[in-house]
């Protein structure tokens, strides 16, 4: 009920929105490579929107034009209504819409988690006093107080995840674009980063767009979109996705592990719902049937 | 097989002595000094006045002495051939012949010379290696960028270059640990690293080059994107959240800094040079 | 060829202040054909362990005995002893370099001078092994590979050295669903039809879980658990104490155990769960 | 003068395997002469001029510089007019003749770059080292010989195939 009310809020108001969106590159032997084709989504304000889809789909260059990291040269993207075309708003498009990398290795800047943090206000210009409260802030956001004076190298990859997304927070923006964050990380890191996605879209109201291919992490998202050879195949709350079997086999994407339970039980005549997606869903369907 | 063993340059030691809360441009300055003397020194006498002022500052930081001259074991075996090398070759015209073997005569100069270059050498990597034990590497860009401030008036890029060295720092323990995966991952296959002559060994290179290479270079591209993606486009309109404090052991220790220089430039004015 | 480990310890940094021991007193026996997996958290020790396998590491204390060779002795080829126990690494980026697949998998059997006919057979026999089309890929660029491709012609490199004992290091970490199953899918043929004693280092009990029979458990340096899969996986409640992440359907069995069903501990395959489960709602149904 | 973030991010990296290189002496190949071995630690400095131009390759260059005056590998690399000053020209010198050769063959303004970027830094490290007196001339000529010219083959061959090898990974955004 709560997920439908938050629908008819959200619905009216986009925060990021694609038109028509092309793009191709030229791959290092000189041919050109279509990432995206006619692509037309938009996320939400407020929500938290999964994208998944293969390796090679054209997510990861979906999510760089959203904060004007490649600008379109067929098609339109709107941040908040601005166009990233205008180079004009890009500064004011990055502020809005942060951006977390799949390796923390490669995004750190700093030797010490705080500086590191401090790096993306400090870029801004923001007066000292003001970086300084963010930085506090964004190590509290994400339990990072403990470590600030470390260096990055010395933490668990999980914890090198969290400066990055600590670093982005400290921006304070609207909206926070993680590409397939936890893919280079251990499962404990995984469960972390992703409960500071869920907490930073619930508590800190940030929009947050989760790029993965991990099903346990889509089912926590309120939308889901799968693309495939640079097209949007499917879009939707994600319980509506994984009633489409056929498609998700297709794009060489997985079933949640209660889902697939959830199926099998149902095929052996245990009357489940359909749209059991996470094991507490799953469990309370038992225990219903009795 | 370890790579990350040795590397002691750019690794900072956390302490809180008083030498590790100096502000970094004093420790920079005080460095600077130090060297440029250094390249002055022609005799002995100077060199035993400066490594009291080491071993002082060694006692002050609390650095375990052992550990500060770790990172000079690889580099030992050059010295003592490059040692042989001035006591053989260096030659002065008044010289007293030690000994002489074969087409070779080791003379006194060489000798002189020899001890000189070698004691200059440890002087600096020791000076240059307390530095970065005792400041992180962060506070000492700080410094410098800071120290370099003047030149950004005349036009240098003194923000953009201290940012490439904090750059070069951070990704030095990463790329050491992926040399050391890729020259595993090459030895797992039966490359035998320490075998072959030098053509030999030079074909080794390939193929823990190539890997390192490419690896570094996309995570050079990987960091740009990263950079960008957090505004930054260079030093103009960035803000510091850190900024340096002057204090009152700053003071002193510039003065006891000045004081020491003073006192070896006396000495090496005083004591003309050996050769 | 078996493979025993004798009171094992290792530190790193040894004589610095960052000193750090990682490992304590291993002691370990892996015989032919077994399919064992290596768990733990980061940092636990088992990436350190098992580059003792092939004397990427050679022990200041303690024993590493290959086939009975001590690693140690100066009499062992650690040429040859590398080729018997074939290592890969998690990233296949460290290893390729070449400009072409067959290039790169030609290279480990050209360091060991064997005439071009029996490389050439090693390479298209040890591609076809990992399921890479050898007219297809032979030529292909390195760099034109998908991540799963990337990984199995890592594989092939290492296969083509005709290890008798196989480590992968975390080889399944950043691949997406199809690519992991990919890779899996080549692992189990390879011990099933070729006999390869495999060990599966890994974070992800996911993923050791599908395929090995024996799972030894480090934390902190030392074994604590080294039982078969089931038996590991029964003991839930210790690995969750060390850090470990267990697999969705072994949390979601245990879940519905602590409710009262009547399902066996240790379930860690989903198809073994739904049958599992079927069967308690049906015993619970025909009570009813 | 304008640094791009592209420039300072290079220059950065490249850097840090020229620190990486010097410290784990992986940057020397042992060879049979008094020095004791051959250095490639100046091949990141050639690859930043040939790759991405004259100032990234000046940057790294004074990098290399800077690193062999604070941990030298011989004695008269603790001056920094042998160690600092003729480091920042190999970069540099690297550029020049890739750019003015490519236009004939990639391939062998690579191996030119590759060979003149190495010469350069053996007779501008050899010729201060002479002229500060730490080297009588005619040990540095032979020094010259004997250093200079398998560094020389080194680099020039690593020159061609780490850019191309570097070049394959590199998308072309398309215009």
């Amino acid at each position: 009920m709560l997920q439908g009310l938050k629908w008819i809020g959200v619905i009216l108001d986009k925060l990021i929105e694609t038109i028509d969106l092309s793009y191709s590159y030229r791959s290092g032997e000189g041919e050109a490579v279509r990432a995206l084709s006619r692509v037309n989504m938009a996320v939400y304000r407020g929500e938290i929107l999964a994208i998944t889809g293969r390796n090679g789909s054209g997510k990861s260059t979906l999510a760089r034009h959203f904060n004007a990291l490649l600008t379109p040269k067929e098609g339109r993207v709107l941040v908040d209504g601005l166009s990233t075309a205008d180079k004009a708003n890009t500064a004011l498009i990055r502020r809005k819409v942060g951006m977390v990398f799949q390796n923390p290795d490669n995004q750190l800047v700093s030797s010490v988690v705080e500086e590191d943090v401090a790096f993306g206000p400090e870029n801004l210009g923001l007066p000292r006093e003001e970086i300084i409260n963010r930085v506090d802030e964004a190590l509290n956001t994400m339990k990072l107080e403990t470590v600030r004076h470390e260096n990055p190298h010395h933490l668990s990859s999980g914890q090198r995840q969290q400066i990055a997304i600590a670093g982005v927070l400290a921006m304070k923006p609207e909206c926070i674009v993680l590409d397939e964050p936890t893919a280079h990380l251990d499962p404990r890191g995984r469960r972390e980063v992703l409960q500071s996605a869920l907490k930073l879209n619930r508590e800190e109201g940030i929009t947050v767009v989760l790029l993965t291919h991990f099903m346990n992490e889509v089912i926590y998202c309120d939308r889901m979109i799968v693309m495939d050879r640079g097209e949007v195949r499917a879009a939707g709350a994600p319980q509506e996705v994984f009633m489409q079997e056929e498609l998700i086999r297709e794009m060489g994407l997985d079933f949640p592990v209660a889902t697939r339970i959830a199926s099998a039980l149902r095929s052996r005549g245990y009357p489940l719902p359909p749209s059991i997606m996470q094991a507490e869903e799953l469990i309370e369907g038992i225990c219903r049937l009795k | 097989m370890e790579l990350t063993k040795n590397i002691t340059l750019g690794v900072y030691l956390p302490g809180s002595t008083s030498i590790h809360r100096l502000d970094p441009r004093t420790k920079i300055l005080a460095a600077a000094i130090l060297i440029i003397l250094l390249l002055f020194v022609r005799t002995y006498e100077p060199y035993l006045l400066f490594s009291l002022f080491l071993f002082a500052v060694v006692l002050l930081s609390r650095i375990p002495v052992g550990y500060a001259l770790c990172g000079l074991k690889p580099m030992l075996p050059v010295l003592a051939i490059m040692w042989v090398f001035q006591l053989f070759l260096f030659k002065t015209e008044d010289t007293a012949v030690l000994f002489s073997w074969w087409i070779f005569e080791a003379t006194e100069a060489g000798l002189h010379m020899g001890n000189l270059i070698s004691l200059r050498v440890l002087f600096l990597f020791t000076t240059t290696t307390l530095l970065t034990l005792t400041t992180s590497v962060v506070s000492l860009t700080d410094g410098l960028e800071s120290l370099l401030k003047p030149l950004a008036k005349v036009g240098l890029p003194t923000q953009e270059l201290v940012m490439t060295l904090v750059i070069a720092l951070r990704f030095v323990l990463i790329l050491a640990e992926e040399l050391e995966k890729i020259v595993k991952a090459q030895m797992a296959r039966g490359v035998a690293f320490d075998r072959g002559n030098f053509l030999q060994k030079t074909k080794k290179l390939f193929p823990v080059f190539l890997p390192l290479f490419i690896g570094a270079f996309k995570r050079a591209e990987e960091l740009i994107v990263a950079m960008e993606a957090r505004s930054y486009t260079g030093g103009r309109g960035r803000t510091k959240m850190k900024t340096l404090r002057f204090g009152r052991v700053d003071l002193y220790s510039t003065l006891a800094t000045l004081a020491f220089s003073a006192l070896l430039v006396f000495t090496i004015l005083r004591s003309g040079p050996l050769y | 060829m078996p493979l025993e480990v004798i009171d094992l310890c290792h530190s790193y940094k040894e004589g610095t202040p960052f000193v750090h021991e990682a490992l304590q007193g291993i002691n370990l026996y892996i015989d032919d054909g077994e399919f064992v997996g290596i768990i733990g958290p980061t940092r636990s020790g088992k990436s350190t362990l098992a580059q003792h396998f092939n004397a990427l590491y050679i022990p200041r204390r303690g024993k590493v005995l290959i086939d009975g060779n001590d690693t140690k002795d100066k009499n062992t080829d650690l040429v040859r002893l590398r080729h018997r126990v074939g290592y890969v690494f998690q990233n296949p980026d460290y290893q390729l370099f070449a400009s072409t697949v067959g290039e790169d998998v030609s290279f480990g059997p050209r360091r060991q001078n064997l005439p071009p006919e029996e490389i050439k057979a090693r390479v298209r026999e040890s591609l076809e092994l990992v399921g890479l089309d050898y007219e297809a890929f032979f030529k292909r660029d390195i760099y034109a590979l998908s991540g799963g491709q990337k990984r199995r012609a890592a594989i092939a490199g290492v296969l083509a050295c005709k290890p008798r004992i196989l480590v992968l290091d975390d080889i399944t970490a950043g691949l997406d669903p199809a690519g992991r199953e990919e890779i899996l899918a080549v692992i189990a043929r390879l011990h099933s039809e070729n006999q390869i004693t495999t060990i599966f280092v890994s974070s992800s009990m996911d993923d050791v879980s599908v395929l090995a029979e024996r799972i030894i458990v480090m934390h902190e340096g030392r074994i604590i658990i080294d039982d078969t899969t089931r038996a590991v996986f029964s003991r839930a409640d210790e690995l969750e104490e060390i850090g470990l992440e267990l697999p969705e359907v072994t949390v979601l069995v245990e879940k519905l155990r602590k409710l009262g069903y009547k399902l066996p501990p240790g379930l860690f395959n989903i198809e073994e769960a739904q049958a599992a489960i079927a069967m308690a709602l049906d015993q619970g149904r025909a009570e009813q | 003068m304008n640094l791009s973030v592209r420039k300072i991010v290079i220059s950065g990296i490249l850097g840090a395997i020229v620190i990486l290189l010097g410290v784990t002496r992986l940057g020397f190949i042992p060879v049979p002469t008094p020095a004791g071995h051959a250095t490639i630690i100046h091949i990141p400095v050639i690859l930043g001029g040939v790759l991405e131009g004259p100032v990234v390759g000046l940057i790294t260059g004074a990098i290399f510089g800077l690193f062999s005056f604070l941990q030298p590998g011989a004695p008269f690399f603790a001056d920094p007019l042998v160690s600092v000053f003729p480091r920042l020209f190999i970069g540099v010198v690297a550029y020049l003749v890739y750019f003015a050769t490519k236009r004939i063959n990639t391939v062998l303004a690579c191996v030119l770059a590759g060979a003149i970027g190495s010469l350069t830094n053996t007779v501008l490290v050899l010729g201060m080292a002479t002229w500060r007196g730490y080297l009588p001339a005619e040990v540095s000529i032979s020094l010259g010989f004997l250093h200079g010219i398998p560094e020389m083959v080194v680099a020039a061959i690593l020159t061609v195939i780490l850019v191309k090898g570097i070049q394959r990974i590199r998308p072309a955004e398309e215009k």
